[in-house]
């Protein structure tokens, strides 16, 4: 394995680390567009190119900045910093931290074992992935557009916000 | 038809009640008396008349028989013999008296409540005459949740509880039958090809002594929660003493019975084996219930609570006496039935009469009552000898006969049994000593007894000592429905 | 004869009227009625038992109607008159009548006066169930009556609480032994197949030779049920304390005849005990221990109704010795006689309360020789036979016979004689301190008022005939006249002697009057001197028994009864509901709606799937 | 020296593990969220290694699959967010423990 691949590893790991530790959310949501960025250096050093691409766009690009907006929409940043110091006793932490560990000492025991040898990082190439999505995925893709509509109509339907509350000159209206 | 009469009888009077109350409150009571009085008329014909010449040598007096689900073998099979009138008559005369008593006590949804006594004693009805298992299963559970409600809408403090408590323990018990019935349903019909719920038909099924076994377990299992045996009485006090007058009536004069009915009509001819395997297990288990229940009876400071708990004791003479198999036993069971129907019934009733006038049922806030209620006191005196087994009374014959016939079958049981009459003694007397005997604590001004109150005493009264002198009459009634089979069973 | 039925139905009867049209009739009517129907059954038993004896038979019986069968088991209510039942008849009915008249005089301020009359009518009906019974299960039901009847006099006054508490102790106390009488029935059944007095007594003999277990168990569980009814040793304890009914009660029931049940009992089954001679001689023992135990206690009594009451129990420890010894008529010779006169110093004691206003402490009576000369007169009489004193008193021809037979019956022993005597002796003792601290000495109470004429007429019928019974039987020594056991003789077999002569009989009673004589002259002299305390409080609560069997029987019983009030079994299925109950507890707060405890469970569940995968792994 | 895959792997559990925790120790809804896309990614990464450990498209068109549920969920999840927002006046999803409206 080389370098590139252990700085952009200890770079996700720090960043996730920060995410998971910042009281304040815009902080942690741009730490965690860094975490996403190294990923997709890993990714990109698995032979994985246009996944690699993909992360950037749609998870650092689209969702976080989706996330960052909606946060700044509602004005969060600093206003919940406080309420989250609070919440944030070691009390509350140590016990699932270290749960947590525990699983991820079994994970780890678990891949280790099995000393796998002969493993070379193998190229897939993008057009295989477009081919086999489109070959006996193709259920699966025609279901992932499903779920991205429904996701769509749900969020209007949540996201629109009564009149009442947001336009309040209407207040009086009958409607 | 007659037989479908004692069941009908009731049925329909429930709805018939229930649709009058919105005539008139007080028109349920009128119509649940006529029902039971009808019935009580019909049962009590039936007795004196002489046994038809042709029928000397048949086992039953009237049989009714309708297919209902042939396919699977269920029918509406009703007959009578002696043991079964014997019980159709306590249940009449003991359902005019619960009617008499609930006559001021129920005032409201009254239409209710006579269609719920109406619909227990429908179904008790059920239980005593019906010879299919099907159905016998099917009005075990008819007379199940009238009580409850009975228990659950006029009962007092803990009412909810104690129904709760009520239902759940027969209830399982019931399960464990119905899994039986099943059971022996499928043996049956795996042996013989004939697959019948008929009581006549499963008589003779030959089984396997394990399955047998398990059978039999699985119905001693409602009857002795039904009885109570020891072990699972403890449903019984709460029931008994939050229940209304009439619901504790019942129970104690009727519910109770049909454990030991079932015991004495189905355990014992249909699994003579098994029976014999476990005889000595369960007289053992009601001995210590006569010595438990007397002790429990003996601590107990509530009038209604230790009534029950003395019916826990005289139940287990019922199966001490089952499992003795001879016939003097037998015929001591069937009297202690009867006799501890008629004498528990009216300690209940005593209690209701006494909480209408006290409002309250604490002995220690009864004593010296003699003054105030001679005519009451005297009557209380004559049940309480009752229970202690005094003879000229009923309840001295049945135990005298059950005793003496478990004596041939198990001294030693026998002679902790007996033990037993001398705690009877100790809890029996303390009640006269506590409510009508001692200091009275204020100055009672009460009526003594009511022309109604003397109305549903009197007969009591009149049968307890009547049991006493003449038992005769119902011991050559009930000597042709001896289970036999269970008592010439002979261990190869 | 036919007639006899009428002998337990005419105060049966009685009674129920009582019962029932007690408000109605008022009191003159309950008087007509209670002592009517005694008198009248008192009337038809003296014709009955005359016709009887004219006709010479052995035993006469009547069926009225059958109780019940069972298979080939069949009980009738039927009556049998012979000789044992007909002297019991006479005196129950006899003596029965004149302690109701007495009663009309004693009672009359009572407010319940018609209740007294109804129980007594019943008790007597059912003492004469008892003693006519032609079969034990019908015997047993007099038996439990009389104990009924027993129980509602003594706790007569229910107001208060000790009277109620004697009653229940009396009743419980007797059905101890009754249960022990049951119990010999079922083993008669067992046998025997049958309850009835003859047949049961002509099969016991060819069943079992003497000696046989299970006849000897039925003779036990036989005397265990006389002993409770008769207050012997072990079961002793109620009798004294019944005292606290009305003093008419104590004369008829603990004192002339439903103590003496016991008796009666013993001798209708004297073919049993004979059979059992282990049992029998368990009967003298009784005897000769209750008799000395009781005549100590009675000697330190300071109530004068327990210093009768203790006399009843070792007079018929008395009458346990004679039947022990297999002198049986000697037995029914001493009940006669005791029936009379200790009926009648029971009856001049109530009198002696009556006077003094319900005052029964006998240091706070003395000197009313002359205040109640009548009273005195006979209670002297009585006094005479209880000490028996030679000649002139009926108790010293019965006593003197069954000391006589103690020592030299088939059965007798030296040693029984022995107690006896000692008995006799204590007797006297305690009989002239009660004399002497009622009628002597100088006067404390003052007379309220003095008994009436229906009060006195009993007591001077009673005297008379508490000194006539005894010439019912004579010793060898004044003529041998035997009438009583010679009429007895078909029921009763007759007593068998062994080395007996005249003139050991002439010593023995020289002895007997001699230390009569001494314990009279000593109880004069000592009178007042210093007792020991502690001995003294011994026995004067009858040698420890209630205390140790409240610490015994009495005290674990309402302890286990505190205890187990809430019926432990029920914690059973109440643990097995809040077991439930705990259960849908936990599994509800899993439920608590927040996320981050579902994922905490998420993690555990993988943790723990995974530590098993890899404890498998590494297996 | 570890190899290729395993240390892929590793890294994607460690990633998923902190995502975890995160989930666990947060009450603010939209920190839950995000640790939720953390986890997702984890999990998309170990589908990245796997498929280039086989050398076979099935992994990477998995990570597109949840790149699409990533995409709804968080649009959907925001939506939710925002009307829990406005009923409760707060983040804090303990303060949607009960099911009242």
């Amino acid at each position: 394995m080389g370098t590139a691949f252990y700085i952009a590893a200890a770079v996700a790991v720090l960043s996730t680390i920060m995410v998971i530790t910042r009281y304040n959310i815009m902080h942690a949501l741009l730490y965690f567009n860094v975490s996403m960025l190294s990923v997709a250096v890993v990714f990109y050093l698995y032979g994985a190119p246009f996944m690699a691409a993909l992360e950037l766009i749609v998870y650092a690009g689209a969702i976080m900045v989706l996330i960052i907006f909606f946060v700044m929409m509602l004005n969060l940043g600093s206003q919940t910093a406080g309420e989250e110091r609070s919440w944030m006793t070691p009390g509350v932490w140590i016990g699932p931290s270290v749960l947590c560990l525990v699983l991820l000492a079994e994970l780890v025991y678990l891949m280790v074992q099995p000393a796998d040898t002969g493993a070379e990082i193998k190229v897939v190439d993008p057009k295989e992935v477009g081919k086999s999505l489109f070959g006996p995925y193709m259920l699966a893709v025609e279901l992932a557009g499903m779920l991205l509509m429904a996701g769509i109509v749900g969020a209007y339907h949540l996201g629109r916000q009564k009149k009442k509350i947001v336009h309040r000159f209407l207040e009086n209206s009958p409607s | 038809m007659i037989l479908l009469a004692f069941i009908l009888f009731p049925l329909a009077g429930a709805f018939l009640a229930w649709a009058s109350a919105a005539v008139n409150a007080t028109l349920p009571r009128w119509i649940a008396l006529l029902v039971m009085l009808a019935g009580l008329v019909l049962a009590v014909g039936i007795w004196v008349q002489p046994e038809p010449a042709s029928l000397a040598g048949a086992d039953w007096r009237y049989v009714y028989h309708q297919p209902w689900m042939p396919r699977f073998g269920v029918s509406l099979s009703l007959a009578i013999d002696g043991l079964s009138l014997l019980m159709i008559v306590l249940t009449f005369f003991l359902g005019a008296m619960a009617v008499l008593v609930s006559w001021n006590e129920i005032r409201d949804r009254t239409g209710f409540y006579y269609f719920n006594l109406l619909f227990v004693l429908g179904g008790i009805a059920g239980v005593f005459l019906v010879m299919d298992l099907f159905l016998f299963y099917f009005f075990w559970e008819v007379m199940l949740i009238p009580m409850y409600f009975l228990i659950g809408i006029w009962g007092h403090g803990r009412r909810l509880y104690a129904s709760l408590k009520f239902f759940l323990f027969t209830q399982a018990g019931g399960l464990l039958m119905l899994l039986s019935i099943l059971g022996l349903y499928f043996v049956h019909g795996a042996s013989t090809g004939n697959y019948t719920f008929s009581y006549a038909e499963l008589l003779q099924t030959p089984m396997e002594q394990g399955i047998g076994r398990w059978l039999m377990l699985g119905f001693m299992a409602a009857f002795l929660v039904k009885l109570p045996a020891f072990p699972f009485h403890t449903w019984l006090p709460d029931a008994h003493t939050e229940a209304p007058t009439a619901g504790s009536v019942i129970l104690a004069g009727l519910l109770l019975k049909t454990g030991a009915y079932g015991i004495l009509r189905f355990v014992l001819p249909l699994f003579p084996e098994a029976c014999h395997a476990f005889a000595q297990v369960f007289m053992l288990l009601g001995a210590i219930g006569i010595l438990y229940g007397g002790q429990l009876a003996y601590a107990q400071t509530d009038f209604k609570r230790l009534v029950a708990y003395t019916s826990v004791s005289h139940m287990g003479f019922v199966l001490v006496g089952a499992f003795a198999f001879n016939e003097l036993a037998y015929q001591g069971v069937v009297m202690q039935m009867i006799t501890h129907g008629i004498s528990t019934g009216a300690l209940f009733m005593i209690a209701g009469v006494l909480y209408e006038r006290l409002h309250t049922r604490e002995l220690e806030k009864m004593g010296g009552l003699w003054a105030a209620l001679p005519g009451l006191g005297a009557i209380t005196m004559v049940f309480v000898m009752a229970s202690l087994g005094l003879p000229g009374l009923g309840n001295f014959i049945a135990e005298f006969l059950i005793l003496a016939g478990s004596w041939q079958a198990s001294p030693w049981i026998t002679v902790l049994a007996a033990t037993g009459l001398v705690v009877a003694t100790v809890y029996s007397l303390r009640i006269m000593q506590k409510v009508f005997f001692g200091i009275s604590l204020r100055e009672f001004r009460l009526k003594d007894m009511t022309v109604r109150e003397a109305v549903m005493l009197l007969p009591l009264v009149i049968a307890i000592i009547w049991l006493g002198l003449f038992p005769q009459r119902v011991i050559d009634t009930a000597s042709k429905a001896a289970p036999v089979v269970a008592f010439q069973y002979k261990d190869n | 004869m036919e007639w006899m039925y009428l002998v337990p139905a005419l105060p049966f009867l009685g009674a129920l009227i009582l019962i029932l049209f007690s408000g109605k009739i008022g009191k003159p009517g309950v008087i007509a009625v209670g002592c009517g129907s005694i008198g009248l059954a008192a009337l038809v038993t003296i014709v009955a038992g005359w016709q009887f004896m004219q006709s010479g038979v052995p035993a006469f019986s009547q069926h009225l109607w059958e109780w019940l069968r069972v298979g080939d088991f069949s009980i009738g209510v039927n009556l049998r008159l012979d000789a044992l039942s007909l002297s019991f008849a006479f005196v129950i009915t006899f003596v029965g009548w004149l302690i109701h008249i007495y009663s009309t005089g004693y009672m009359s301020d009572d407010p319940d006066f018609a209740r007294f009359f109804a129980c007594m009518n019943l008790f007597v009906g059912s003492m004469l169930m008892l003693v006519l019974a032609d079969n034990l299960l019908l015997m047993y039901l007099g038996w439990e009556g009389v104990g009924l009847c027993s129980y509602l006099l003594i706790g007569f006054w229910y107001k208060a609480p000790e009277n109620g508490a004697a009653a229940r102790k009396a009743f419980i106390v007797t059905r101890v032994g009754d249960t022990a009488m049951a119990i010999a029935l079922f083993l008669l059944v067992q046998h025997t197949g049958s309850l009835q007095l003859s047949v049961v007594l002509e099969r016991a003999q060819s069943l079992w030779a003497a000696g046989d277990p299970t006849v000897v168990w039925i003779a036990f569980l036989l005397l265990g049920g006389a002993v409770g009814k008769s207050a012997q040793l072990p079961l002793q304890t109620w009798l004294p304390d019944a005292m606290a009914g009305p003093t008419p009660v104590s004369a008829l029931i603990h004192a002339a005849t439903m103590v003496t049940a016991g008796v009666y009992l013993i001798a209708r089954t004297n073919v049993i005990f004979s059979l059992a001679p282990a049992a029998q001689t368990a009967v003298a023992i009784t005897g000769a221990v209750t008799l000395l135990l009781a005549g100590f206690s009675a000697w330190v009594q300071t109530d004068i109704k327990r210093v009768l009451a203790y006399s009843t129990i070792s007079q018929i420890g008395y009458m346990f010795l004679a039947l022990g010894v297999g002198a049986w008529s000697a037995a029914i010779f001493h009940f006669i006689t005791h029936a009379f006169f200790k009926a009648l110093l029971f009856l001049g004691a109530g009198a002696v309360i009556h006077a003094l206003h319900h005052e029964q402490d006998m240091f706070k009576m003395g000197g009313l020789r002359k205040s109640l000369p009548g009273v005195f007169l006979v209670f002297l009489i009585g006094s005479l036979s209880l000490a028996a004193i030679p000649f002139i008193s009926s108790g010293w021809y019965s006593k003197d016979q069954i000391i006589w037979l103690a020592g030299t019956a088939a059965g007798g022993r030296p040693v029984y004689a022995f107690a006896a005597v000692l008995g006799a002796f204590i007797t006297a003792a305690y009989t002239t301190r009660m004399m002497l601290l009622v009628f002597f000495g100088k006067e404390q109470t003052h007379v309220h008022h003095k008994p009436g004429p229906e009060m006195m007429v009993p007591l001077y019928v009673l005297a008379v005939c508490s000194t006539l019974a005894g010439f019912l039987e004579l010793p060898h020594t004044l003529g041998h006249f035997t009438w009583l056991s010679d009429f007895l003789q078909p029921v009763l077999p007759e007593v068998v002697t062994q080395h007996a002569s005249v003139a050991a009989e002439w010593g023995l009673q020289t002895i007997t009057a001699g230390l009569a004589a001494l314990a009279i002259y000593i109880t004069w002299r000592l009178l007042n001197a210093p007792f020991p305390k502690e001995a003294g409080a011994f026995l004067k609560s009858g040698w420890g028994f209630d205390a140790a069997y409240d610490v015994l029987f009495v005290q674990p019983f309402v302890r286990i009864a505190r205890l187990n009030r809430k019926d432990i079994i029920d914690n059973v299925y109440t643990g097995l509901a809040a077991i439930t109950r705990g259960l849908h507890r936990m599994m509800s707060a899993t439920q608590s709606g927040i996320i981050r405890w579902y994922v905490l469970g998420v993690v555990m569940g993988a943790v723990l799937i995974l530590s098993v995968i890899i404890w498998r792994h590494s297996m | 020296m570890i190899n290729a895959t395993t240390a892929g792997l590793v890294l994607a559990g460690v990633l998923f593990t902190l995502g975890l925790i995160s989930m666990l120790i947060r009450r603010n809804i939209i920190f839950m969220l995000v640790s939720v896309e953390i986890m997702l990614n984890a999990a998309g990464l170990a589908f990245i290694v796997a498929a280039s450990r086989w050398g076979q498209p099935e992994g990477q068109v998995m990570f597109m699959f949840i790149l699409a549920m990533a995409a709804a969920e968080v649009s959907v999840g925001l939506a939710l967010i925002l009307q829990l927002y406005h009923q409760l006046k707060s983040l804090d999803s303990d303060e949607a423990s009960r099911m009242r409206g």
